[in-house]
């Protein structure tokens, strides 16, 4: 691996994640209102009071010692206390985020294996019959937002015929410990994965399915066929590996746009993960929620995309040895 | 004014093309019924779409009257959708006009200029592509508050980059292209290189960019709608979902919820397909394969 | 000789790259010498030819001499006067008697511009014409010129439907009808059918008789450079090995470089016996070494000293010099 | 029996606004160890003729006509995978060197032995060792099998496709203007490493050239394409001291020369024919100088005088009948 | 393509088993994994849920906040349901005295209480809780709790001396958990800095687990000292939306809705649904146009407030936004209630009085555009009707206000927003967010608080009075309340306050809604619906009620 290309990419994602604590930072003080204010419901609260808040929170200094002070907390793990919770916000998204992980790694392993492989299919064999109808189902799956999708499972499959749960991430009060645990929890799993899936689907075949055609058409697939190679070989080695490189790529530009998936999923579903606990916070206007929230996701996307970038350098030859991305037009 | 024949055969063959892409065909078909649509819904409308009906049409299917069912106002839904075809087109092509034109435009510069510009520049949207950006609309959104303008400017905060980045590895190959050096050597100075020999060049991916940022504004508007972050006192399909949501009536009024999904996903669908037909179309080589 | 006879003159012109050059593990950073100290004139009316494989930096040269890249060190002087010391404004102006023609027909030309369009764009930025009368004229006049005839079936016609030589011939009348003193043609027939070549190649001695126009003629083939040149210049990494008189060089070549050069080439004659070439060894890494004869890792007759002294161009003939420590030794 | 007889060929390429006959009735054959250069300008259809032999022609283009074949049997009758048998062990492609003709992500080595393991050599080791001394027959050092495509120059590169193409040590060799895009001593070096290759492995090939000079130093045979006809076919030697047809003449009129005397060359006026609806007629009259009246009415016929072919009115006695 | 044909079977293969072994496994499993305990399963919906057991406001303001405590904790008595008038209950406490003055009470606490943990319930414990709790946080700072000394005079007696005369009906220090001494101690500062996590009470329920946004599991305290519970475990339900949470009720999932009740528009999926019955009883909540006098608009006019009030048609409203679910209202007391004045203004729908009223009073459309300019010229009559976003009826309701202001020729705009700026605009109405809003409370039974919605803001009000809403008269009215010692007289006063703001209207109250509540008759009886449906922070009723069948 290239040490060099790896440090320059770790300083590239620090300066992101600087910038993204700035925005983050900055958002938040844009609020119209008080949001001091709104953490009372009561309106007799007085200007003492929220004076008091103000100092507890940080929010009585001049802009730059707030972010000062925001950066030092942030340094230390500390996000601030939820509005809503009261508890560190730190520790209500720790216990969120192995759900969210479990979720979205699901739902991404099912999209990007049976995406690729339609995906795959669909380019190998341009132009065909099997093209357009998998094209026409990708592009279908591709509109359909990902809420709708997962409303129309939840009426089908938990309200018309009941095989599955209407949300949550596990049966309430069960009491179930071990194998059934498990399976419990894989049962409230399908429903949310799928509506996910489904619409993740759509974009890796579309993804894949033109990057295969873009590899298919490269002189070095004629070169193999000269060869006399196999098509099946052909479609697996030469040109798979090749159309995953930008399929990698892609992916590394797209997480930050998937984030959007988990968070309808999980609002349909009532999977307590992130995106739920994201999408309260919005609705209950708990910013200092809303802020930790952003900032997890934010770095999640940071951190997802360096590693693409050097699963990146693990596929790509050119990368590995010359730390240079060749440019894939 | 003479009357080009090569440029007649050329856009005569563009259009050949296009109609004969199966996939361009149907989104235009579907694209011009929603033009068509928005642009003659005070003539296609039964009653005005906002108007609440009397009370003993709340909730009722499809019937003579309304051809589409009522919503929990009694107010037609077939109304309220073709009005809603115009909120949605509206903020589809605002939006992408805004993006595209920053988009092009930071794209340009960065790419023409290269250097410390070219840096200073891609850093800013390297940045942006990675805020994620459902969140970041989300917040935006709670924070601005709720309006379809402000629904307008949270996407095209978040859009803008992906059309940047596209269009400066446009220019950086464009600006390699042996036409520009020459007309550089010929004399002309870095403004008519850029908008009379780069810019016209880099239509087909403003084009296509376009038409993928209205299908992008479309979703976001209903997802965001759907989240309860939308314009309530607008009618567009994103808000009667919104409505019909909020209702607790979704399972019992299919009238109500389908149509805004059917327009949704079939809008976007359609300019799907105009995009991949313009953009095959467009791909080197495909004209000759397809034997024009 | 006067100044004005002198349409161009180069003197010491180098162009330094910075690239990345590995070493065991580890990036370096150092220079590529891509133009390392050229110096040479171009008379009103001649043809000076520049033969060299790629990458010996001739491309680098011509773009040097147009100040598309700006020189790292040297001048350039244009009838006389030194264009670096020009304004932007003032080198827009002067790029009028200073142009250029591109290897790629298909690339060099707009795709998105007729033909007439084409040369219109050139009129327009020098401002030429005052009508679009006046402009179709002129427009008219050249396309007759450079042999594209009849002019109305090409007056529309956009590159996408041409031929690489018509497109030569426009790119031709676009640099023609500024009226030039001086054109770069850098391999402008290397991209074109056999059939086509000596049509553009005798388009461009003929422009040169009746404009006396003054030529760069920049390739890597021998045979169509000893057609068109009255001199020639060998370039091998940035530096001139080699120069003199067209038939001089090619009947009584001095470097070992021109020696390869003239054995390597291909010629259609089934009869003629394919001999090795005089070189030592050909995929020897090469670098750009500060000091010494580049050539030296190739080169079959190199001695010791090579590696030390950088090899001067010296007149061995009448307007022959060559650049080579083992012709000054014989 | 010949090694490969073409017969007839025409391919097609269906286009909109009709069809453009890429290859036209062309004949040759190709006969043991002996190499068949194939010349004409781009465009000419050399290449789709080549690409039909290995059973390459792709949408829209189809072979309308003909028959090729090889070893006594004809290929357009082969199964797919009877011809994937065929490719890489019993005829082999060197193509122009194109930037990609190699897949990046792969090392040359394990893209030299694939030839062999997909065609049933399944020895490893048997396999590297062919890979390493085929390395060393183009003039590579074996060590760099382990090398990707991307750190070799071209010239490096278009020898790798070389090995690429021989190891097999295939029966049949089609060099697609292999050595085009090059520089002269590259070229020069590949010329001779061809002409090597050729005589130790008794290759039999057909060599695709825009380029006089590279049929006058590899082939035997030469036969001239134009406008997706064979116009004529010859001995290397008698086309360079007597061609008969008037484009073959003007083709090496207007080639230029550094040896010998300088002389004012003959361009060709005009371009080439476009395909797209040619005239029922002679594709050269336009272009050609000694054009009658009758070669613009229709299609010259093949003739065959002192055992060369020629299509060309001037040598036909037949009258035009159109 | 047939080479391909085995990766897509795999595909739909893998996708089969996965579907199917789940359920198969996990659906299997849950049937037999239930317990021979009884479990009532009660559906709330997100919004109304409760993240962490912290006691803080929610406990106040979110619903599932007040279930939760008045189940785990014992207060010193409670409101009765609707069929005891809802007189006040002994709890804790088994009987009060009261002085002269009405000032000092003296509770007697029972001897029998103890917490989860078996620790004793004693007057130490509702001295330390009433000491501590109200200084904890803003939202226990209430009237009712204003006491000026405590005394503990034995383990089971503690007298209160309040601030002010209290009573008629109830007896003050009302709706407070009775917390624990020995495990609030440490945290007496700041009772938010303890995590509470087991809500150790005295209640006739215990917290078994609790998950955040997910379900609160509650199981029966066996050792209550009213004895065990009808139910074994009780389990809250979270639902991501209402959709959802009806869907659950439908298929079993859930016994009862916790709060608020189903959409009217939903009813009819209820009633055809075997061993459901639906419970409709009249909600707690008043609806009311709340006009925001700070503005220098027409909304300062009392003539176009009544203008407004009779352009509304509220029977309209209730038959579009609430399907019929409702009746109109016009004064904060309820009209079952005892001291709710008949004999105030009120305004009937009509419109073309409306339009005359505003004609009369110079509010004319001189330009011609369809909307009333204002009185001196400067403008469209154009004012913002501020509402919740969030609440359909609510949404539905301002929609129809705005046409049928629009009919009159005043033009609305909604101004729909989420409901904490919601809350955030209507407590600041001096600065003037909104011209008028729809809004809602519920007074309760025990509406005392309620009449600090009208008391000046320069007169020690602001905070409730939403409205800037100033009226000396009113103000010397609501002291003479406060000050009397009978529940005549204060009856009295009652009336003359709801007749002040029936002419002045500050408030314009329209109408009430029905809470629509389907329980599981089926398996579980003792439901008790009061004013505001089955479940609601007056009402624990239920929960101590239920049975099994």
């Amino acid at each position: 691996m290239n040490i060099k290309f790896v440090a320059r990419k770790i300083l590239a994602s620090f300066l992101t994640l600087l910038a993204i604590t700035f925005v983050n930072f900055a958002i938040f003080r844009m609020v119209p209102g008080d949001p001091i204010r709104m953490m009372f419901k009561d309106p007799r609260v007085s200007i003492e009071d929220i004076e008091a808040m103000k100092v507890k929170y940080g929010l009585d200094k001049p802009m730059m010692g707030q972010y000062i002070n925001y950066m030092k907390n942030l340094a230390k793990g500390e996000l601030g206390i939820s509005f809503w919770q009261k508890k560190p916000v730190g520790k209500v998204i720790a216990e969120r985020i192995p759900r969210t992980l479990g979720l979205i790694g699901l739902s991404l392993f099912l999209a990007v294996v049976i995406g690729t492989i339609l995906g795959a299919v669909a380019g190998w064999k341009g132009g065909s019959k099997t093209d357009s109808a998998i094209m026409g189902i990708s592009m279908t799956l591709y509109s359909v937002p990902s809420f709708a999708f997962g409303i129309l499972l939840m009426l089908a499959f938990a309200y018309h015929f009941a095989i599955f749960p209407l949300g949550g991430i596990e049966t309430p009060a069960s009491g179930f410990t071990g194998i059934r645990k498990i399976f419990d929890i894989a049962r409230h799993m399908v429903l949310p994965s799928f509506s996910i899936v489904l619409w993740y689907i759509g974009q890796y075949i579309l993804i894949t399915r033109s990057s295969m055609k873009d590899v298919l058409s490269q002189p070095y697939i004629v070169t193999a066929r000269a060869k006399g190679v196999r098509e099946r070989r052909i479609l697996t080695r030469h040109a798979l590996r090749n159309a995953f490189l930008p399929l990698i790529t892609i992916t590394g530009v797209n997480i930050a746009f998937m984030t959007g998936g988990i968070i309808e999923a999980e609002t349909v579903f009532s999977w307590p993960g992130l995106g739920r606990l994201f999408y309260d916070a919005v609705m209950k206007r708990d910013y200092p929620l809303l802020q930790g929230c952003f900032l997890v996701f934010a770095v999640a996307v940071v951190i997802l995309n360096f590693a693409v970038d050097l699963l990146y350098t693990r596929i790509d030859p050119r990368v590995r040895i010359n730390g240079e991305a060749v440019n894939e037009g | 004014m003479r009357v080009n024949s090569y440029k007649l055969q050329k856009a005569g063959d563009f259009w050949a093309m296009f109609f004969s892409h199966r996939m361009g065909r149907t989104g235009f078909l579907i694209f011009c019924f929603f033009i068509f649509l928005a642009l003659f819904a005070p003539i296609l409308r039964t009653v005005p779409p906002e108007i609440s009906g009397s009370a003993d049409r709340i909730l009722t299917g499809p019937d003579g009257i309304s051809w589409l069912g009522t919503d929990d106002l009694a107010r037609d839904v077939w109304s309220q959708v073709i009005f809603g075809s115009r909120v949605s087109l509206i903020i589809g092509f605002v939006t992408a006009i805004i993006t595209v034109f920053t988009g092009t435009l930071v794209g340009l510069v960065a790419g023409f200029k290269g250097g410390i510009v070219d840096e200073i520049l891609m850093r800013i949207v390297d940045f942006f592509m990675m805020l994620p950006h459902l969140p970041l609309m989300i917040v935006l959104a709670a924070v601005m508050g709720a309006s379809i303008w402000n629904i307008v400017i949270v996407i095209s905060i978040v859009s803008w980059p992906s059309t940047a980045r596209l269009v400066r590895s446009q220019v950086l190959s464009l600006k390699e292209r042996p036409f520009v050096e020459a007309i550089r050597c010929l004399g002309a100075n870095d403004i008519t290189m850029m908008m009379s020999e780069i810019l016209p060049n880099v239509f087909p991916v403003m084009f296509a960019q376009g038409v993928l940022m209205v299908t992008e504004t479309i979703y976001a508007e209903s997802v965001l709608s759907f989240l309860g972050l939308g314009d309530p006192t607008t009618i567009s399909w994103g808000t009667m979902l919104h409505f019909c949501f909020e209702s607790g009536a979704m399972a019992r009024s299919p009238w109500w919820v389908f149509p805004p999904i059917v327009c949704i996903v079939s809008l976007i669908i359609s300019f799907s397909f105009l995009g991949t037909a313009v953009t095959d179309i467009l791909t080197p080589g495909y004209k000759e394969k397809m034997g024009y | 000789m006067s100044d004005n006879e002198l349409v161009l003159k180069v003197r010491n012109l180098k162009k330094y790259f910075p690239v990345k050059q590995k070493e065991g593990k580890r990036n370096k950073k150092a220079m590529l010498r891509a133009v390392d100290g050229l110096n040479f004139d171009v008379k009103r009316g001649e043809i000076l030819g520049f033969v060299g494989e790629s990458g010996c930096g001739k491309s680098t040269m011509s773009r040097t001499i147009l100040r598309l890249i700006s020189p790292t060190g040297g001048k350039v002087y244009h009838c006389g006067e030194d264009i670096a010391a020009m304004s932007d404004e003032e080198m827009r102006k002067r790029r009028r008697s200073m142009q250029m023609i591109f290897q790629d027909p298909f690339g060099s030309i707009n795709p998105r511009r007729s033909v007439s369009e084409t040369i219109r764009m050139v009129l327009k930025i020098h401002k030429i014409c005052d009508s679009r009368a006046e402009e179709d004229s002129v427009i008219r006049n050249i396309l007759e010129e450079v042999g594209l005839t009849p002019v109305e079936s090409y007056w529309d016609k956009f590159p996408a439907m041409m031929s690489g030589g018509q497109l030569q011939r426009v790119s031709m009348a676009r640099v023609l009808v500024l009226k030039p003193e001086f054109i770069i043609a850098d391999e402008p027939v290397s991209m074109l059918d056999v059939s086509v070549r000596i049509g553009i190649l005798d388009l461009l001695l003929s422009m040169r008789e009746k404009h006396n126009l003054s030529f760069i003629y920049i390739t890597h083939d021998l045979a169509t450079a000893r057609y068109v040149c009255d001199r020639i210049a060998i370039m091998y990494m940035g530096r001139i090995v080699e120069t003199g008189p067209t038939e001089e060089i090619l009947g009584n070549p001095q470097h070992p470089y021109t020696k390869a050069l003239i054995a390597a080439v291909p010629e259609p004659d089934p009869t003629r016996e394919i001999n090795e070439l005089p070189l030592k060894d050909w995929t020897a890494e090469v670098g750009g070494e500060d000091s010494g004869c580049r050539f030296y890792p190739r080169c079959p007759v190199g001695i010791d000293s090579c590696l030390l002294k950088t090899p001067i161009l010296t007149e061995t003939a009448e307007g022959h010099k060559t650049a080579c420590l083992s012709f000054d030794k014989l | 029996m010949s090694l490969l007889e073409v017969k007839n060929l025409c391919v097609d390429y269906e286009m909109r606004r009709g069809t453009a006959r890429a290859v036209n009735n062309v004949n040759f054959t190709l006969e043991k160890g002996e190499t068949l250069g194939l010349i004409g300008e781009s465009g000419c259809g050399k290449t789709t003729a080549a690409m039909s032999i290995l059973g390459f022609v792709t949408s829209p283009g189809r072979i309308a006509e003909g028959e090729v074949i090889f070893k006594g049997k004809n290929l357009r009758n082969f199964t797919d995978e009877q011809m994937r048998q065929l490719r890489g062990m019993s005829m082999s492609i060197v193509r122009q060197e194109a930037q990609n003709a190699l897949n990046p992500v792969l090392t040359v080595g394990e893209q030299i032995g694939e030839v062999l393991r997909e065609h049933g050599i399944r020895n490893k080791i048997d396999v590297e060792d062919r890979v390493d001394s085929l390395l060393e027959m183009v003039g590579i050092s074996p060590e760099r099998k382990k090398s990707y495509p991307f750190e070799f120059s071209g010239g490096m590169r278009q020898r790798v496709m070389i090995a690429l193409a021989a190891i097999a040590e295939p029966e049949l060799m089609i060099l697609d203007e292999p050595i085009t895009g090059l520089d002269v001593i590259v070229q020069r070096q590949l010329l001779n490493l061809l002409n090597d290759l050729k005589n130790k492995m008794n290759l039999t090939a057909l060599l695709i050239a825009h380029d006089l000079s590279v049929i006058a130093e590899m082939c035997s045979r030469v036969a001239v394409m134009y406008g997706g006809f064979i116009v004529e076919k010859a001995d290397v030697v008698d086309l360079y001291e007597k061609p008969l047809h008037p484009y073959s003449k003007a083709l090496i009129e207007s080639y230029p020369r550094i040896h010998g005397e300088k002389k004012k060359l003959v361009s060709i006026p005009g371009s080439p024919p476009h395909l797209l609806s040619p005239p029922e007629s002679c594709l050269f009259a336009e272009r050609c100088k000694k054009a009658t009246e009758k070669c613009f009415r229709c299609i010259p016929e093949e003739t065959i005088i002192d055992s060369r072919m020629v299509r060309c009115h001037l040598y036909s006695e037949e009258e035009c009948n159109v | 393509m047939k080479k391909n044909l085995p990766i897509l079977k795999f595909i739909a293969a893998a996708l089969f088993i996965i579907t199917f072994s789940t359920t198969a496994f996990a659906g299997g499993a849950q049937e037999s994994g239930a317990a021979e305990k009884t479990r009532l399963n009660v559906a709330w919906t997100a919004g109304q849920s409760l993240d962490s057991l912290i006691i803080d406001e929610n406990w106040q303001y979110l619903e599932m906040g007040c279930t939760l405590w008045q189940l785990c904790y014992d207060q010193l008595w409670i409101m009765g349901d609707a069929e005891s008038g809802y007189a006040a209950q002994p709890m804790l406490a088994t009987h009060w005295d009261v002085s002269e003055d009405k000032r000092t009470w003296t509770f007697y606490l029972r001897d029998d209480a103890v917490f989860h943990d078996g620790t004793p319930v004693t007057a130490y414990d509702v001295e330390f809780t009433f000491e501590y709790l109200p200084a904890s946080d803003p939202a226990w700072d209430m009237v009712d709790f204003y006491y000026e000394s405590m005394t503990v005079i034995d383990d089971y007696t503690i007298e209160i001396t309040m601030v002010n005369p209290f009573g008629m009906p109830y007896p003050p220090m009302y709706w407070a958990p009775i917390l624990p001494k020995h495990i609030w101690e440490p945290y007496k500062d700041n009772f938010k800095s303890y995590e509470n996590d087991h809500m150790l009470g005295s209640g006739m329920y215990k917290i078994k687990e609790f998950k955040a946004g997910q379900y609160v599991w509650l199981e029966a305290n066996e050792d209550y000292w009213g004895g065990a519970p009808g139910v074994d475990e009780i389990v809250f339900k979270i639902y991501g939306a209402e959709d959802t949470r009806n869907m659950a009720i439908q298929n079993g999932e859930a016994d009862m809705v916790g709060y608020l009740g189903i959409s009217p528009l939903t009813i009819e999926d209820f009633e055809d649904v075997e061993g459901i019955d639906v419970l409709i009883s009249p909600d707690i909540n008043i609806y009311w146009l709340n006009f925001n006098l700070h503005q220098k608009n027409g909304i300062q006019d009392l003539e176009v407030r009544k203008a407004i009030m009779h352009a509304v048609d509220v029977e309209r409203i209730i038959e579009m936004a609430l399907v019929g679910y409702g009746e109109p209202a016009d004064s904060f007391v309820y009209k079952e209630l005892e001291w709710y004045n008949d004999d105030i203004t009120r305004y009937p729908y009509d419109a073309a009085r409306a339009e005359a009223i505003l004609d009369a009073a110079g509010y004319k459309d001189t330009d011609g555009d369809g909307v009333r300019n204002e009185k001196d010229g400067s403008g469209n009559m154009s004012y913002e009707l501020l509402a919740t976003a969030d609440v359909s009826e609510e949404v539905k309701a301002a929609t129809i206000i705005a046409e049928m202001l629009g009919d009159v020729g005043i033009d609305v705009q909604l101004k729909l927003v989420d409901t904490d700026t919601y809350y955030n605009y209507l407590y600041t109405p001096d600065e003037d967010y909104f011209d008028f809003s729809l809004s809602t409370e519920g007074p309760g039974p025990n509406g005392e608080w309620f009449w600090d919605f009208c008391r000046g803001w320069d007169n020690g009000g602001a905070g409730w009075n939403t409205a800037y809403y100033s009226s000396d008269e009113f103000d010397t009215a609501m002291d003479n309340m406060m000050a009397s010692n009978t529940l005549e007289e204060k009856n009295m006063y009652r009336k003359e306050m709801q007749k002040i703001i029936s002419e002045d209207i500050p408030y314009g109250i329209i109408f009430r809604k029905e809470i629509i509540c389907p329980v599981n008759t089926a398996e579980f009886t003792g439901y008790t619906a009061t004013m505001g449906g089955t479940s609601n922070w007056i009402n624990p009723w239920s929960f101590l009620n239920i049975e099994a069948k």
